[in-house]
């Protein structure tokens, strides 16, 4: 026991150190920054979501800081793991908190980010969140969302489909182990009885069950549905259409903005994809300055196309740094008059991100159309 | 002699009390001068959930012998429950009243879950009593994922399938929404609770072991046939260590999603996940060995926290650390070469020399 | 009439009758021995009449009262008690616990004395020790009562689970191969144990043995079991002196 | 039609499940222990043949057999380095955690080097499926026969392996008595080793099949399935060959029904309900053999 006890003493000393001694992107201390925190899960299976969004902040504020920062401030990150869970995600805003932090990116996944909104809102921190799509992470006047909200998602996506009249009969296959996916089908169901189509069969599956679909097309399939609706993660749904295919079905499929990426799944046949429509605040493809100069150098520096979570990354870090030069704030400030003042000024930063015209009123939503586009020979093609 | 017998495990007990008393102090008067940094202020409360639920799982994989890999849901039951509760009748009464009540009712209902759960299991042995527990665990989770409860001026509503179908008229608020759990659970827990219901814990647990029931249990643990051959009710005596864990994992789980704004039952904190977790804590501080529980509870949760300095490497190194300790303290190699070379046995072989 | 009385006792395993149609009476005070060839059956008659295994046919009575197919804990509180043949102690109990669990129905207080130590926990726990130390003490064992039943040398262990049944106040004692695994010493300190018991105690004692020296030395009458049934009865004497016994002992030559 | 054509889908489910759980079950029978790292080692073999036929463009059958190569040189390092220190020791549980441990550190090996992304696995199995019913209602994918006659060739090789082979006795002994079969003068660890070997080796087989008939793969690919294989192999008697082939097969049918006809929320929770009633019906599973305690 003893042994024991030394032994995990002695690991943690060490690990204390090397904690010291932890990355964070921009510059070196010294000369006044700003010090952003930002959690997100980059272990576990949210890995992806969270790796993605925290490139894409670290794009920006490289950017950022090449061009001078805010007034000459620069900003400097901190990116904390919190597994996707609500508890880490605690924890690791504390860490930042210990580290500095003025303002608070964050956190990745609904979830936890509901968790961490009481604490921002205890400490009057300033919050944006890049991706927590429920309306529930934003209900303190302190925290906005760059994403869509889920109810609006659904909601649009159901007037959408009812106003191009796509299809009477509509199936949905939603994880109902995700708050994401489970708050979008909500809102959407909701909706669709207002829109003239019926939903003929709502199939759930859970993390713990996502290896194969073919029930659940096949339930759709039997049921006639003629569009099946998948308010997904793209890496469940790259796996729903290979299976869709092997059984020979062939509805429209219809996705929210978490079905971008599918483009990029490795070594998936876009084929596939061909005729699958989506509500999208970002296109990796689309032809606007902006999201080709930010589409390379995500390219240039991780070797990849960037997804939609990696664009909200991007842009929130732009709408703090807009809000900052808005709010004529120095970095000298506390973390709590910062609150105050980005508080005050994001309702009239309106930026040009890779998201589309972002800007935001006091519910802390941002207001934008989503686009909608479908996928043709491999690429998004914007359909009206 | 006897005398010794019952000082040297009150003594060990009153040590066991003490670590927890004087770590509650200490770190009572350095959160008091401001000098305790966030995220050790916001991690006190999860520790002492973690180190009720080491010690209380030690109850049954220790003490009775029995491996069971769904702690975890006994503790969802216990914080579903009980934050459902205080969401409902939150404004309605003292907030101390109110927590006090949401914790009878969560330990409660867990105790109840527990023996439901453990009338059938206990009858299987061995790796298909963990099988079996671990399936109720995941079942417990997979249930309160698809639960849906909302309140409007008609009263509750309930539906397994999804929130339109509780028809809430307008203003009506849901309480439980599935898969997105419970939202706004009122902020009741803090290290003081945490630090009682630890006490509380303890003071049951050590108490049951060094008892009549606490004997009978070990008794079975070791041999089941001769605890049998003296008369002892096996089914009773399991039971009763799996009920009282139960219950106390049903306390944790209180303190846990009280401390929480948002809660929600994911595989990776009310799964299995969660449940080897617990697991891992009681194994690494000693099979039965309570102190050890604590300790390792408090060390494990620490260490990834600590690490978080490694960024994306923190849980890579975190699974090399847990094998390596694993393999320093229970490995029979290990351990004869620990005490061939332990500084003690070093020191008296040289002592015992000069004196040759 | 007898004390413990079994009539036609069988139990077969798939098809094999491992015991067939035993019967044994064994009067109250007596010192009984079963004894047999390896593979006879002997144990499989102790766990017969304990309840571990339920006979196929026949009846056992208890004083007069049909105990027949009662489970192993209903049997104990009747008051049949027994060792085994592999040793079977709560190892990671001390010497004095062992006992103390086997006190179980004798000193009751619930689980809420338990946790909270009431005063009636306290007077229930004295009570427990200071009988659980006199048991030791027939045993020499007091002297270990704090250390582990699984650090005691072997003799001391088989002498502990004779002390953990005789605490359970049984009104007759099965002993399964007490001395075995021991020195001749050991073996004859053990005889004069049992004596001891039997007089101390006014206990009735069944015991399997191969030690013929402890069977001649203490058992007033013994059964002879061979390949399930029973080859003779009687006096020892009498028995250990019988051709078929030897035989059945020495084996066909 | 729609009935037939679920059983089909349970059926392609549970035999791959059955093919992870013949691994499961082999280790277990002769190490005694729970091999919780076993369902990562399948991501791995998934990860060898993904590298050597997508990425490099090898053949597929080159593919399958370097992760059959990859696989077993993990299995045998895992044993070799983490489970091997721990025989003997105090408790089983020991052995337990540390296969958590090398899960987790397999898992978080694969995020590095391979990154979080999902990627889309290319099938190796070239076969035309069968299609019944004027309009193909009935479907059955080449990766379904493929993997359903895979189950049964390394079901029946394995029991003949055990049961014919030097070597399978020698584990059977070792299985009822590690003392005895020492003692007789069978190399214990040895053979232990070459059970991680041959589990290992199916593991990288059962990647295959599973990554073929369900095409994604990502560092937590195996985790869960490792999970359901463990319920399957219970389910069939753990340490029973047979038993392992029946129980994937059941527990595949069972999701897939309990999906189809009762819930699809629900589907975990009704295979764990069905597992709880077999085992509170037949507490050793449904081949397992009671083993009672010798009193």
């Amino acid at each position: 026991m003893k042994k024991l006890v030394s032994l995990l003493m002695a690991l943690t000393m060490v690990a204390v150190m090397v904690a010291g001694c932890g990355s964070s992107a921009g510059t070196a201390s010294g000369e006044a920054t700003y010090k952003i925190g930002a959690t997100g899960p980059i272990s576990g299976d949210a890995a992806l979501y969270g790796i993605a969004v925290k490139n894409g902040m670290e794009i920006a504020i490289n950017e950022i800081n090449e061009a001078g920062g805010v007034n000459g401030a620069k900003f400097e990150l901190n990116f904390q793991d919190d597994e996707c869970d609500a508890e880490k995600a605690v924890n690791g805003y504390n860490t930042l908190k210990d580290w500095g932090m003025q303002v608070f990116i964050g956190t990745v996944t609904s979830g936890a980010c509901i968790a961490v909104a009481a604490n921002t809102y205890e400490d009057n921190m300033f919050q944006i969140t890049p991706s927590g799509s429920d309306p529930k992470c934003i209900e303190n006047p302190n925290a906005f969302q760059v994403c869509f909200a889920d109810p609006s998602q659904g909601k649009k996506s159901a007037e959408y489909i009812g106003n191009k009249d796509l299809a009477k009969k509509v199936a949905v296959i939603y994880d109902s182990s995700s708050s994401y996916s489970s708050g979008i089908y909500a809102s959407f169901a909701a909706e669709a009885a207002n829109q003239g189509f019926d939903i003929v069969a709502a199939e759930a599956f859970t993390s713990d069950s996502k290896s194969d679909f073919s029930v659940q097309l096949q339930k759709a399939s039997d049921e006639g549905a003629e569009l099946v609706f998948l308010p997904i993660y793209y890496s469940e749904a790259s796996l729903i259409l290979t299976q869709a295919n092997q059984m020979g079905y062939d509805p429209i499929f219809f996705g929210v903005d978490g079905m971008d990426g599918i483009l990029g799944v490795t070594n998936f046949d876009t084929s596939l994809a061909e005729d699958v429509m989506l509500l999208t605040p970002f296109a990796a493809d689309s032809t606007d300055e902006a999201t080709v100069h930010f589409v390379n150098a995500y390219k240039e520096k991780y070797g990849e196309v960037p997804m939609q979570f990696a664009a909200d990354g991007y842009d929130a870090v732009y709408a703090v740094k807009e809000a900052l030069e808005k709010g004529g704030c120095e970095p000298t400030m506390s973390a709590s008059e910062l609150c105050d003042k980005l508080v005050a000024a994001i309702t009239q930063v309106k930026i040009t991100g890779v998201t589309g015209e972002l800007s935001w009123d006091a519910s802390g939503e941002s207001n934008r159309d989503p686009k909608a586009v479908i996928i043709k020979n491999g690429a998004y093609v914007l359909f009206e | 002699m006897k005398k010794l017998l019952t000082n040297k495990i009150f003594k060990n007990n009153l040590i066991t009390y003490g670590i927890v008393i004087i770590a509650f102090v200490v770190i009572s008067i350095i959160k008091g001068t401001g000098n305790l940094s966030s995220l050790f202020t916001g991690l006190l409360v999860p520790l002492c959930a973690y180190i009720i639920l080491a010690v209380s799982l030690n109850l049954v994989v220790g003490i009775s012998g029995e491996l069971s890999l769904g702690h975890a849901g006994f503790m969802c039951v216990g914080a579903f429950s009980s934050a459902l509760f205080s969401k409902c009748v939150v404004g309605t009464m003292p907030d101390g009243l109110r927590f006090l009540l949401a914790l009878i009712i969560g330990s409660v209902l867990a105790g109840i879950i527990g023996v439901l759960i453990g009338i059938p299991v206990l009858r299987l042995k061995g790796d298909y009593l963990a099988i079996v527990t671990l399936a109720f665990g995941e079942i417990i989770k997979n249930i309160i994922n698809v639960i849906y409860i909302g309140r409007d001026s008609k009263g509750f509503h309930f539906s397994m399938t999804s929130e339109m179908d509780l028809n809430l008229e307008a203003g009506g608020e849901t309480l439980i929404n599935g898969a997105q759990g419970i939202t706004g659970t009122p902020k009741d827990s803090s290290f003081l609770i945490g630090f009682i219901l630890v006490m509380i814990t303890l003071f049951i647990v050590l108490n049951l072991i060094n008892s009549r029931d606490g004997r009978a249990i070990m008794a079975i643990r070791d041999n089941r046939i001769a605890a049998e051959s003296i008369g002892i009710n096996i089914t009773k005596y399991k039971l009763l260590a799996f009920t009282v864990s139960s219950v106390l994992a049903g306390a944790a789980g209180v303190l846990y999603s009280h401390n929480l704004n948002n809660l929600q039952a994911t595989s990776k904190n009310f799964g299995y996940n969660m449940s080897i977790m617990f697991l891992v804590f009681v194994v690494l501080g000693g099979i039965g060995n309570i102190r050890g529980s604590i300790i390792a509870a408090v060390l494990l949760t620490l260490l990834p926290e600590l690490l978080r300095g490694l960024n994306a490497y923190r849980m890579l190194i975190y699974a090399i650390v847990l094998i390596a300790i694993m393999l320093f303290n229970w490995a029979p190699g290990a351990l004869a070469f620990r005490e061939k070379y332990s500084i003690k046995n070093w020191l008296s072989k040289k002592t015992g020399k000069e004196e040759m | 009439m007898a004390l413990l009385e079994a009539k036609n006792l069988s139990i077969s395993f798939g098809g094999l009758r491992a015991v067939d149609e035993f019967n044994i009476s064994i009067e109250k005070g007596q010192l009984y021995g079963l004894i047999g060839p390896n593979g006879a059956g002997k144990t499989t008659v102790f766990n017969l009449l304990t309840g571990v295994y339920k006979p196929t046919e026949g009846i056992v009575t208890l004083n007069g009262i049909d105990i027949t197919a009662k489970k192993t804990i209903d049997l104990n509180k009747a008051g049949i008690a027994r060792t085994f043949q592999n040793i079977r102690l709560f190892k990671d109990l001390s010497v004095l616990d062992n006992v103390k669990a086997a006190l179980h129905n004798h000193y009751v207080y619930s689980t809420f004395d338990g946790i909270f130590r009431t005063p009636k926990f306290r007077k229930c726990e004295k009570a427990m020790n200071e009988r659980a130390m006199e048991l030791l003490k027939v045993f020499d064992l007091d002297e270990k009562a704090d250390i582990l039943a699984s650090n005691l040398p072997y003799g001391k262990q088989r002498k502990l689970e004779i002390a953990r049944a005789l605490a359970t106040e049984p009104k007759i004692l099965l002993l399964d191969e007490p001395a075995a695994g021991m020195n001749p010493n050991e073996t004859l300190e053990l005889m004069e144990t049992i004596r001891f018991i039997r007089d101390k105690f006014d206990m009735t004692i069944l015991l399997i043995e191969h030690d013929m020296k402890l069977v001649s030395g203490i058992c007033e009458e013994l059964t002879v079991l061979n390949f399930g049934r029973i080859l003779t009865k009687g006096k020892t004497s009498e028995v250990l002196n019988n051709p078929e016994v030897i035989k059945a002992y020495l084996g066909d030559e | 039609m729609s009935f037939l054509s679920y059983l089909i889908k349970g059926i392609s489910l549970g035999s791959v499940y059955a093919i992870i759980a013949l691994g499961y079950t082999m280790v277990y029978g002769i190490a005694k222990m729970l091999n919780f790292a076993h369902g990562d080692v399948i991501m791995v073999g998934a990860y060898s043949v993904f590298i050597m036929s997508t990425s490099l463009g090898l053949s597929p059958i080159f593919g399958v057999l370097t992760s059959i190569v990859v696989c077993t040189a993990l299995g045998l390092t895992i044993e070799r380095v983490a489970y091997k220190p721990l025989r003997g020791a105090a408790s089983p549980l020991a052995v337990l955690i540390t296969a958590i441990g090398v899960s987790y550190l397999l898992q978080n090996i694969a995020l590095l080097v391979f990154g979080a992304n999902t990627i889309s696995f290319t099938s190796v199995i070239n076969i035309s499926p069968i299609t019944f019913g004027s309009n193909g209602e009935l479907t059955i994918s080449g990766e379904t026969i493929v993997t359903i006659i895979a189950g049964i060739i390394v079901m029946v090789g394995l029991t003949l392996f055990v049961n014919k082979t030097k070597m399978g006795h020698a584990m059977r002994a070792v299985s009822e008595d590690k003392g005895a079969a020492s003692l007789m003068g069978i190399n214990v660890n040895a053979t232990i080793a070459l059970t991680f070997a041959i589990g290992s080796a199916l593991a990288a087989i059962a990647g295959v099949l599973l990554c073929s008939a369900y095409p994604t793969l990502n560092p937590y690919t195996g985790a869960m399935p490792g999970i359901k294989a463990f319920v399957a192999a219970v389910f069939g008697g753990i340490g029973s060959i047979p038993g392992a082939m029946i129980g994937g097969v059941l527990l595949g049918i069972i999701e897939v029904f309990g999906k189809a006809y009762i819930s699809s929320q629900m589907a975990d929770a009704i295979v764990f309900a069905v597992l709880i009633i077999v085992l509170l019906v037949k507490p050793t599973g449904i081949l397992g053999k009671n083993i009672q305690e010798k009193v």
